[in-house]
């Protein structure tokens, strides 16, 4: 890797009482890359997201982004310094409408230097246009004005990957972002992903669609109780007995 | 919208300053001394209050008394809608009666206007019976 | 402090924890009641107090001896418990927390006023059993209306906790309070479940009601905002959900409201008892016997 | 109007004072049932100043709410950490000390021959400013209305700014408030300082309202009342917590037939119509079809013709 990575975790632990969620864990993610992690139910995968958007204190280790360790930091900060996720039960604000979703996460610079009255009250024509790019990008422009609760389960999904995409991250988490989906569905998700990359913005996966991960992950690393058990190009992984062993009796992986 | 929201805000700030705004009077401060006992029913009491002026002591006479209620530890829980008082035979003495809704403190704010402008507030107990100055607040 | 002036202080904070044993009830009311359905009751002790009432209700209509006023308190306490079980909390979404909280004070400013209502404010008097009974330990004497308040207080607790750590009923109530959706698939009914620990703690509750009333000698609609302030800070500093904890520090709360009274007097007690509530939330929220200071 | 009339209104605008001060800490989702220290805390400042230091009115209340915003912001800090039951528990300790403490304060002075200020638990008589400056009852009813009308359009920007739509969202889930790189404990603190002041400046006014406070009056079931306020009226809008109030004192203690069992049909209301309601009766959603209706209407109104379905939005409040 010449470039320095987005985002690094350096032997990173985190135990629940004796449970070793995760264990020991290092990774790089490189930037402009799209690295899908994957695992068995209960090898550790959503853990890790939460520990690098601070949801939980770590045991051990260090979350490095960008150069910067960011253990310590509180949540909001890392958001600000360029992490933003969305959740495998979808989070949203059910009583706040679309627009307002998307407006308040918005955390780009240019929201920073805007001045007090426009940052505060309706935001300046860019950061206007910008939220209703977004809404765009997604199909939802048309519910702009609808409570996010109102919204089909499809449209919910978009909407929260809309609002992490609003904080302008650096590093976009999405924790399975395709359960529950058609393959219609996974196709759009699979262009938006893309686009994502391609407008710069690196993306950390987690997704049990096999077909998703293969499909666009540059790389993949996978976990199985809560050790990193392999890392790699799709093609290495799939080819690892460790993996095999790993998935034995799942037939999603072929 | 903007110009419309300013306009509002200035009306707004004109009449606060206007309320403020008045100058310091010398103004007649008024004493009052009050006695109730417990009328024909329970709750039902007649009380007289007689009014004086705090510097001279002269009885204050020709006064509109309204009396209202209010028990300090329910604040605005039980309040008893204020009674006009007549003025009785003494000079300065007025009589009202008196209609609560339980035993206990009341704060009796009594009301005056006409010549003199005041409000005095009395704090007393009532019980099955009796009333006395209220001792200090126990639990 | 001469030894007089010890002794003194010793009886007083003697008394107060037997009377502490009111409040370890009243705090294990408001913890079964959170440990189940993870909501804080607040009409519940303002429901002990309209519960002793109801026992002088019972008592003015058939003469009976002055015990049957604590067996009459006991059952009128189950029926309200029922009752604000059905109206706070059986038809509110249980994903609002903020509705059950407001309901249960609904609740208990009805039950107050009703109390206004019935009996203009005016103070009543409740029987005392054993009031001329004084026990003399040493240079102490123990007043017998206390004692037995205590000890009713500890035989309430005992059966509880039979009741909790014994029964099949004790078993569900458990299971629900720490999986309640595995207890739903285990074929617990829930609903039947929540009506019964209402129905329990609202047992306890006018049993609590009415040793209230005997040890103050009266009983007034005052009574219950200060019992539920006393009754929360109880359950706070024993840790919510836990029934030891409940109980050691009804007992520790009873004591130490004496001995603030007995050295700074009447107006400065609850001053410290409240600091000492603040303190315990501010620095060790999990209460007395948690483990860390509580936090995840 | 007569001086009943003008009583009750006086008495709904102060109340509605502590009951917009209790909604906006429901906005970020923490009930509160300390608000009647802030309260206290502004009438005994206010009352001080005008009473002792000889301070203007329009002074005064502004020290009454410094005073609350700032005493709030103190207690604001050590309570931050906790959440929900434990935030209420905190809250109505800290009344509760605040109230013991007026019980406690003595602070007299001598002015025109009698002594004056706060003594203790017999509370603080001769709050006379308005008598001294002959501002007569309808004229204080107007200054009272004007500053709640000023609140008022505070909320209104506030809900249509970052700040409010924030605070929604931390009363919402604040977990993932926080995960919108907003900062949790910043915005708490800032609810609560809001929130104390305006408590603070109602109790001001009710201190020169009445002339006399006194330490009981600050008691818990004030800030239970001004929480049920809220919670009745609806945690849509700021004008929630004064449909409860309205629905209060004003409906249920001016019809006269009403008026003896006020409390109990209010408790009543309160246990019952939250089971309907969970979240009062001007709830979010309530007030976004209101919001929806009078943008629609608003299209209508600027082109003939059959409303189109909802363009971009006009901003981002409801």
């Amino acid at each position: 890797m010449l470039e320095l990575p987005v985002l690094e975790l350096k032997d990173v632990s985190k135990h629940f009482g004796g449970v070793r969620a995760v264990d020991g864990v290092d990774l790089g993610v490189a930037r402009g890359e799209i690295l899908a992690l994957i695992g068995p139910n209960g090898s550790g995968k959503s853990t890790i997201v939460n520990l690098i958007c601070g949801l939980f204190p770590l045991t051990a280790g260090r979350v490095v982004l960008d150069g910067v360790d960011i253990s310590g930091m509180p949540m909001h900060a890392r958001v600000t310094g360029g992490v933003a996720r969305t959740f495998q039960n979808i989070r949203l604000f059910g009583q706040l409408t679309v627009w307002q979703n998307l407006w308040v996460a918005q955390n780009s610079g240019e929201q920073r230097r805007q001045n007090f009255g426009r940052r505060w009250f309706g935001g300046s024509r860019g950061a206007r246009g910008e939220v209703e790019r977004t809404l765009e990008f997604f199909d939802l422009a048309h519910k702009s004005n609808e409570l996010a609760a109102n919204l089909a389960f499809g449209e919910q999904r978009r909407l929260e990957f809309a609002r992490a995409l609003s904080a302008k991250p650096a590093l976009l988490l999405l924790d399975e972002p395709a359960a529950g989906m058609n393959a219609e569905e996974i196709d759009q998700l699979d262009n938006r992903i893309r686009k994502v990359r391609d407008d710069g913005v690196t993306v950390l996966l987690i997704e049990h669609q096999m077909e998703l991960v293969m499909s666009i992950a540059d790389r993949i690393a996978v976990l199985n109780f809560g050790r990193k058990i392999a890392e790699g190009t799709p093609a290495e992984v799939q080819a690892s007995p460790l993996v095999r062993e790993a998935y034995l009796g799942t037939p999603e992986i072929a | 919208m903007r110009p419309a929201t300013r306009r509002t805000v200035a009306v707004l700030f004109a009449v606060a300053a206007a309320c403020v705004a008045g100058g310091a009077e010398a103004q007649v401060r008024a004493k009052a001394d009050l006695r109730c006992e417990q009328a024909s029913e329970v709750l039902l009491y007649d009380c007289t209050v007689g009014l004086v002026d705090s510097r001279t002591n002269e009885p204050l006479t020709g006064l509109a008394v309204t009396i209202g209620a209010d028990m300090p530890s329910m604040a605005g829980a039980h309040s008893v809608r204020p009674v006009v008082a007549a003025e009785g035979p003494a000079k300065g003495t007025y009589r009202f009666r008196l209609a609560l809704e339980m035993h206990g403190d009341w704060a009796l704010l009594i009301n005056l206007s006409g010549a003199t402008r005041d409000r005095v507030v009395k704090v007393l107990r009532f019980e099955d019976g009796r009333v006395g100055e209220a001792p200090p607040p126990r639990r | 402090m001469d030894l007089l002036d010890l002794i003194d202080a010793v009886q007083s904070v003697a008394d107060g924890v037997l009377f502490g044993a009111t409040y370890s009830l009243l705090g294990i009311g408001f913890t079964l009641i959170f440990g189940v359905m993870h909501k804080i009751n607040l009409s519940y002790a303002a429901a002990s107090i309209g519960a002793a009432y109801a026992s002088l209700l019972v008592m003015s209509v058939v003469q009976a001896p002055a015990v049957l006023a604590f067996v009459a308190a006991a059952a009128a306490g189950g029926v309200i418990g029922g009752l604000v079980y059905l109206v706070g909390f059986r038809f509110i979404p249980l994903a609002n927390p903020l509705a059950t909280l407001m309901s249960t004070v609904g609740l208990l400013l009805l039950i107050d006023e009703i109390i206004v209502h019935a009996t203009d404010g005016v103070p009543l008097s409740y029987p005392a059993l054993f009031s001329d009974v004084i026990v003399q330990v040493g240079p102490f004497g123990l007043r017998g209306d206390l004692m037995f308040v205590f000890a009713l207080g500890c035989v309430c607790m005992v059966l509880l906790l039979l009741l909790l750590y014994r029964t099949r009923l004790g078993l569900a109530t458990r299971a629900v309070s720490q999986q309640p959706t595995a207890s739903l698939l285990c074929g617990i009914s829930t609903t039947r479940v929540n009506v019964l620990t209402f129905v329990i703690t609202g047992v306890v509750g006018g049993i609590a009601g009415a040793m209230t009333g005997a040890a103050i000698g009266m009983l007034s609609p005052l009574l219950s905002l200060p019992l539920t302030v006393k009754g929360l800070i109880v359950t706070v500093i024993g840790g919510l959900g836990s029934i030891p904890g409940a109980i050691i520090a009804g007992l520790i709360v009873g004591g130490l409201e004496n001995a603030f009274q007995f050295f700074r007097g009447v107006s400065e007690r609850d001053l410290y008892i409240m600091l000492l509530l603040f303190a315990f939330l501010v620095f060790r929220p999990g209460g007395i016997f948690a483990k860390s200071s509580g936090r995840d | 109007m007569d001086d009943y009339t003008i009583g009750v209104l006086s008495n709904i605008g102060v109340v509605s004072f502590v009951a917009l001060s209790a909604y906006l800490l429901l906005l970020t989702g923490e009930i509160s049932f300390g608000q009647q220290a802030f309260f206290a805390i502004g009438a005994y400042a206010a009352g001080i100043a005008t009473a002792l230091w000889g301070w203007p009115l329009a002074l005064a209340l502004a020290w009454g709410a410094l005073s609350g915003g700032g005493a709030a912001v103190l207690v604001g800090i050590p309570t931050l950490r906790l959440h929900g039951l434990y935030f209420s528990i905190a809250t109505l300790a800290f009344a509760e000390m605040v109230r013991i403490l007026f019980e406690l304060f003595r602070y007299q002075v001598e002015i025109d021959g009698e002594l004056t200020g706060p003594s203790g638990a017999e509370g603080f008589r001769n709050i006379r400013y308005i008598f001294d400056h002959n501002i007569d009852a309808v004229q204080f009813l107007l200054l009272i209305y004007a500053l709640l009308a000023a609140a008022l359009l505070g909320f209104v920007l506030l809900e249509r700014s970052r700040t409010g739509v924030a605070f929604r969202m931390i009363g919402e889930d604040a977990t993932l408030a926080g995960l919108q790189g907003i900062s949790v404990a910043r915005h708490k603190v800032l609810a609560a300082g809001i929130a104390g002041a305006l408590a603070g400046v109602g109790g001001g006014l009710y201190a020169h309202l009445t002339t006399y406070v006194e330490p009981r009056i600050f008691d818990v079931m004030l800030g239970v009342h001004s929480l049920a306020y809220g919670l009745i009226g609806g945690l849509g809008t700021a004008f929630g917590p004064l449909l409860g109030v309205l629905i209060d004192i004003g409906l249920l203690e001016s019809i006269r037939a009403l008026a003896g069992y006020r409390m109990i049909i209010f408790g009543g209301i309160v246990a019952l119509l939250l089971i309907v309601r969970p979240r009062g009766l001007l709830d979010e959603r309530t007030m976004h079809g209101i919001g929806n209706l009078w943008r629609r209407t608003l299209l209508r109104l600027r082109r003939p013709g059959p409303g189109p379905g909802p363009g971009p939005g006009p901003g981002p409040g409801p």
